[in-house]
């Protein structure tokens, strides 16, 4: 394992290499690899002891649903699961940076937002069942449905954003987008945009290192935060998996959103512990050491220690946490294993608001000739 | 009854601005739009009366403001997008076919997309490349959209209404050529529905559809075709999605021929849908096989060869000869 | 002659390494074909052989990859993309349609534009959202381009040979739920055409015209008709744009029906097309008028109900059917 | 007219409303709008006395040119015109700055650039007169065809410097657009793409402040040039009025891009002192005053200054000059009023390198049809 020196972080083409994330102003740290809590000069926080624990237990429990997750695809009962694994502290604490009246507008991975946003996990679940396309009300829980193509929910969220503008509301917009989403055209309007109308939307970027098997060096070759200021709006790096610090720098984004005072760029440096979903092999493309490495970041694992340390946590509360874990799991299992998809016919309803004849009559079409088939089981 | 007479250019003017007084939730996008009233004049004045918020300069980027709109339609509004040109919707393409289009089935009913793209369409304005494009076949291939091309001043006035009321996604295409041309607009009418066809002359001989710009030229085909004897029944599509083929069907079980007239090329052209569900739907009465009469299968010729690119009055006529002598 | 079984998938993969040997001008770019060899495995072992500068691992944007294909080209190099899914080809639709497709053109010849785009196209797959599109017939309206759909392994092998070593753009239809299919390839074989269509079994009854996945579909369907005392002729489009209908006029000429398949959605799909065309071209040969089988007007629904979307052996015959009963 | 303070260029937003651009870190400037000849701590430049003539010339003859498109477009001649009024030295700069063995690719304004590629004016003209879309040979002059759809042609720069790598060649390539043109996705997917690459391409921009009717100031808040430094490259922003300046610059970034240092941002300040095109009103979005202002900064009085001063041009000189101009525009005068299309069949016949079965019978068909009018004269 090479040693490298601290400043070398601070280098164009950051990541993989490096044992675990030295202090830098470059990187807002609330909590060390290690358990230790430790100051910023610009952002602060100071939670209390119920709260620490509130974020410990929703660590745990997204960790749970995903694993749940994994092994019911390997089980075959979901055709894709996209895994949040080692990102649990980056969307935990930009969940909880949340107001209830804010807007988050996710991409496929973010089931940790969506758990701190209040969606049922089944609702998750039947998207990747290939029930429907995600289950949730995207207006009453605060939390767009999942968008898949790269990234065009970043201009939903400033559209968004333009539309609190509006209202005149207290509301802050949360756009979530992978390291690999920012080479795309349309993310890059998303930011001109904000800027040009200091909309209240915050670009919250999970840079896990990879977009499927191509590594950060190949979408830039400068800290992704850096974008920002050629946009004319601050971008700040945090550690991803720090969820104190994740908290902290996106509540601070989002108050300043909130007050007029546009947009911000949050790179959130974490490392995407998984394959990119079930379907990806990533031993083609990537090194174990890496892995390794990254293992003594865990986001877990450093809040538990933390607790520990300060009494915040006995034993009984940690195997409280893992038996509603548990709880948790089994009630993701058999929702999704009973899931059924609604009758085919559905596929018609919804395409329009106002249903229009030709597709009325296909539909008409459509269920005669399903009917045919009644009875006849040859 | 109040009536006016208005060019196409000025009916959609107004009748925005009478979207903009009935819904304070209507914000109109647009590279050019405020200050400038866009490049055709289309928004003149408006921003002036309704201020910035409602009358969007945007930064430019098709896919932008297209994708922002969507946003704004999550949280209630009702953009209406100024896409300046035809050939300049494509940047906006994917948030169109994939963002715009599948949004309301996606969210199962969940999320409304009251989203109206506007777009000038169309040639015979002697422009340089990409300004006189028909694109609307990519539109009506995709569901979710609803696509419809006005034809003059009459149904610019209430379609643009209609339109930015429908709870739909509509692309909402303007015959940039006929913008100026004038009609009388009785502004307390009550309008027609939006996605309805129309036959606007009576006919026995052969049917002919047109949309947009050709519906002036086919109407000058049955002009010319009278004078020789010959009686062309002409429909104004209006709306290409859905498409509302129960006039034309009517009208064709009688005459058994049809000729469908666009700018847009031939292949995969809106006349091909046609063409196919006409045959299917008259297949015992037709005559001739329904003839096409479409921009030729090239990419939009330089100005000064696109009279020759164009469907007009002879094509359209010759067209009605060879469906006769079938 | 040097046979091998191939599937479609390793078939491609054999048939662009072959392109990358005989011709040092092609380059390969897209998201993740490097190093992991494409999501489908489609370019495995390819960086590996040929190296970087010609297996290009790009970052995450197509309208990039289509847009620095069109300068590669214009420096003297063959660009091979590849989309990863056929859902995430319209953030290049603008590239496609305004450059790709018009770059010789504008330059009266003096530019040609030698690139492929290769996608796995279609459902059948249990994807999520967007993985699973038919587009085709968007590029079969736009001029310039070509487009062709593959079937089996042996046209993969060759055909994408062939639209590399072409002049001219080619999106390169796959039909990624077959990838895994397999037949016997001769290497050593003169190879048919790129640009043809093809009967792949004889009939009289009626004719069934398919392309891409839906060919082995249409030839199920062909078995279970023989079964019923019902000949079917069905013909493997191959070729998009241009369409090679010589071979379905004359068979259509001899059974006097035609059914045309694709997963496409149905409205302005390709059998719109050929359905007008063939009914131009056979008016008086025809039965019945040509009927289509395609995917329902709606946005391609989740994965537990596309069985119900996308068309089967059932309603193929199910339209056989009607148009014996025409 | 308000006096504003010399530091205030340097605000984010600069521009119209200033007198004469300050010398000042952030704008590189060699040739000042009063015609003195200053130094730049970085970009410097000895032309010779043959070359500086040889600039002056050019400039003055491209708004000669320039001027009698203008007029021709008023008298029907021409379908539209995009006049490069002001931007002179940005264009001829920056076209000198080329070797002939570099590729441009213009927008549809750069007919400066053409000129000095040695594009025949009437192959420009055929364009805007509806004849065809350009006459001239793309790679045979170094300069691509116009692309009317902004900023496709940044892509395909990109695309041919990556050619350009694989050849091994030491040519760079020179990518043109304007402000507007810098808030679409794909520029910003170009200027990733070169810096992932480190592809010798060289992003030219006419900041001309405005796009039709929209302000610099609606497309960024901060200097253009500093776009770059979020993508990982340099930016540069330099007087693009001042063609000493313009060409030093570009040289530069042209020459570090041969020598494989990959790509760099030029922004070119200058301003549109016509209407956007023949069909524009600028009265409608912008006060005289700042045309005003601007004519103070003209690119070509200043470099006449500077001559006259030096002793570098005499009456004669000049004197000539303006009649190679008279010259010039009576053979474009000529040449384009006598200017006629190609047959229309022809629009068949380029659409494909190979063409197809069933465009050839379309064609057939096509003149067929046109056969049945021949004689027909009723
Ligand atoms: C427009 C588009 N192109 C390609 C894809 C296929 N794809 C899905 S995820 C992915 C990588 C995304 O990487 P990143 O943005 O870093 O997010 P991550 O998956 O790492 O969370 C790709 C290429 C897509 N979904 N959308
Ligand atoms: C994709 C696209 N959208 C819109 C237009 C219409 N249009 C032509 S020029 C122009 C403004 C361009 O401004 P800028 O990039 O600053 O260049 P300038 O004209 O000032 O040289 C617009 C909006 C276009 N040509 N292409
Ligand atoms: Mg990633
Ligand atoms: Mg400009």
């Amino acid at each position: 394992m090479p040693t490298v020196p601290a400043t070398a972080v601070a280098d164009p083409v950051p990541g993989a290499g490096a044992p675990h994330l030295p202090r830098q102003p470059d990187l807002v740290q609330l909590l060390t690899p290690e358990g230790q809590r430790v100051e910023d000069p610009v952002y602060s926080i100071d939670p209390t002891p119920d709260e620490l624990r509130g974020l410990y237990r929703d660590l745990v429990l997204v960790r749970r649903w995903d694993t749940e997750a994994t092994a019911l695809q390997r089980q075959g009962e979901l055709g894709l699961w996209a895994s949040l694994l080692g990102q649990e502290a980056a969307q935990v604490g930009a969940g909880h940076a949340l107001r209830p009246d804010d807007m988050a507008f996710p991409t496929y991975r973010e089931h940790g937002v969506a758990w701190v946003r209040g969606v049922d996990p089944l609702h998750v679940m039947s998207l990747f069942r290939g029930v429907d396309n995600g289950g949730w009300d995207p207006v009453e829980t605060g939390f767009n449905l999942y968008t898949i193509v790269i990234p065009a929910q970043t201009l939903h969220a400033t559209g968004y954003a333009m539309g609190v503008q509006r209202d005149g509301a207290e509301t802050a917009v949360l756009a979530f987008f992978g390291d690999g989403a920012t080479s795309q055209g349309e993310i890059n309007e998303a930011m001109i945009w904000a800027a040009s109308f200091q909309a209240p939307v915050v670009f919250f970027c999970q840079n896990n290192q990879y977009a499927i098997s191509a590594p950060i060096e190949r979408q830039s070759r400068v800290p992704l935060y850096q974008r920002a200021a050629g946009f004319g709006f601050p971008g700040v790096r945090v550690d991803g998996n720090d969820v104190l610090a994740v908290l902290a720098v996106t509540r601070a984004a989002l108050a300043a959103a909130r007050e007029g005072q546009g947009p911000t760029f949050i790179e959130a440096f974490t490392y995407r512990m998984g394959a990119h979903t079930t379907s990806d092999d990533p031993t083609r493309y990537r090194l174990a050491d890496e892995l390794e490495e990254w293992k003594l970041r865990d986001p877990i694992a450093r809040l538990k220690v933390y607790l520990a340390h300060e009494g915040l946590g006995d034993a009984d509360f940690f195997a409280g946490v893992e038996a509603e874990g548990d709880e948790l799991a089994a009630r993701i299992r058999s929702g999704t294993t009973s899931m059924e998809p609604p009758p085919a016919v559905s596929m018609f309803d919804a395409v329009y608001a106002e249903q229009t004849p030709p597709l009325a009559a296909q539909r008409a079409e459509f269920e005669a000739y399903q009917a045919s088939f009644e009875g006849s089981s040859s | 009854m109040t009536t006016e007479t208005l060019t196409i250019g000025k009916a959609l003017n107004l009748g925005l601005r009478r979207a903009m007084e009935d819904d304070a939730k209507v914000v109109l996008m647009g590279e050019d739009i405020g200050r400038l009233g866009g490049v055709f004049r289309i928004t003149d004045g408006l921003q002036k009366d309704f201020g910035e918020a409602r009358v969007v300069d945007t930064p430019l980027a098709e896919a932008g403001i297209v994708g922002t709109a969507v946003g704004l339609a999550m949280r209630g509004y009702r953009p209406v997008c100024e896409i300046q040109f035809d050939g300049f919707v494509f940047p906006a393409f994917n948030q169109l076919v994939t963002q715009v289009a599948k949004m309301h089935a996606r969210s199962q009913g969940r999320v409304p997309m009251p989203v109206v793209i506007r777009i000038p369409f169309g040639g015979g304005i002697g422009a340089v490349e990409h300004h006189s494009e028909s694109p609307e076949a990519y539109f009506a291939h995709t569901p979710g959209l609803k696509v419809v091309a006005v034809s003059n001043p009459v149904d610019a006035y209430w379609g643009i209404q209609q339109a930015i009321a429908a709870p739909d996604p509509v692309v909402f295409l303007e015959p940039k050529r006929r913008y100026w041309e004038k009609a009388e607009v009785d502004l307390d009418a009550t309008p027609e529905p939006l996605f309805g066809s129309r036959v606007v002359r009576g006919g026995d001989d052969v049917t002919v559809l047109a949309y947009g710009p050709m519906v002036k030229t086919a109407l000058q085909a049955a002009d010319a075709a009278a004078e020789e004897g010959r009686s062309l029944e002409v429909v104004d599509l209006r709306t290409l999605s859905p498409l509302d083929l129960d006039p034309v069907i009517a009208s064709v079980r009688r005459t058994g021929r049809c000729v469908v007239v666009h700018e847009a090329q031939t292949t995969l052209g809106l006349g091909a849908e046609i063409a196919a569900r006409v045959t299917e739907q008259c297949f015992h009465s037709l005559e001739a096989p329904v003839l096409r009469v479409g921009g030729w299968d090239v990419p939009y010729p330089p100005a000064r060869m696109e009279e020759e690119y164009l469907p007009d009055l002879d094509r359209v006529l010759d067209a009605v000869d060879r469906a006769m002598a079938f």
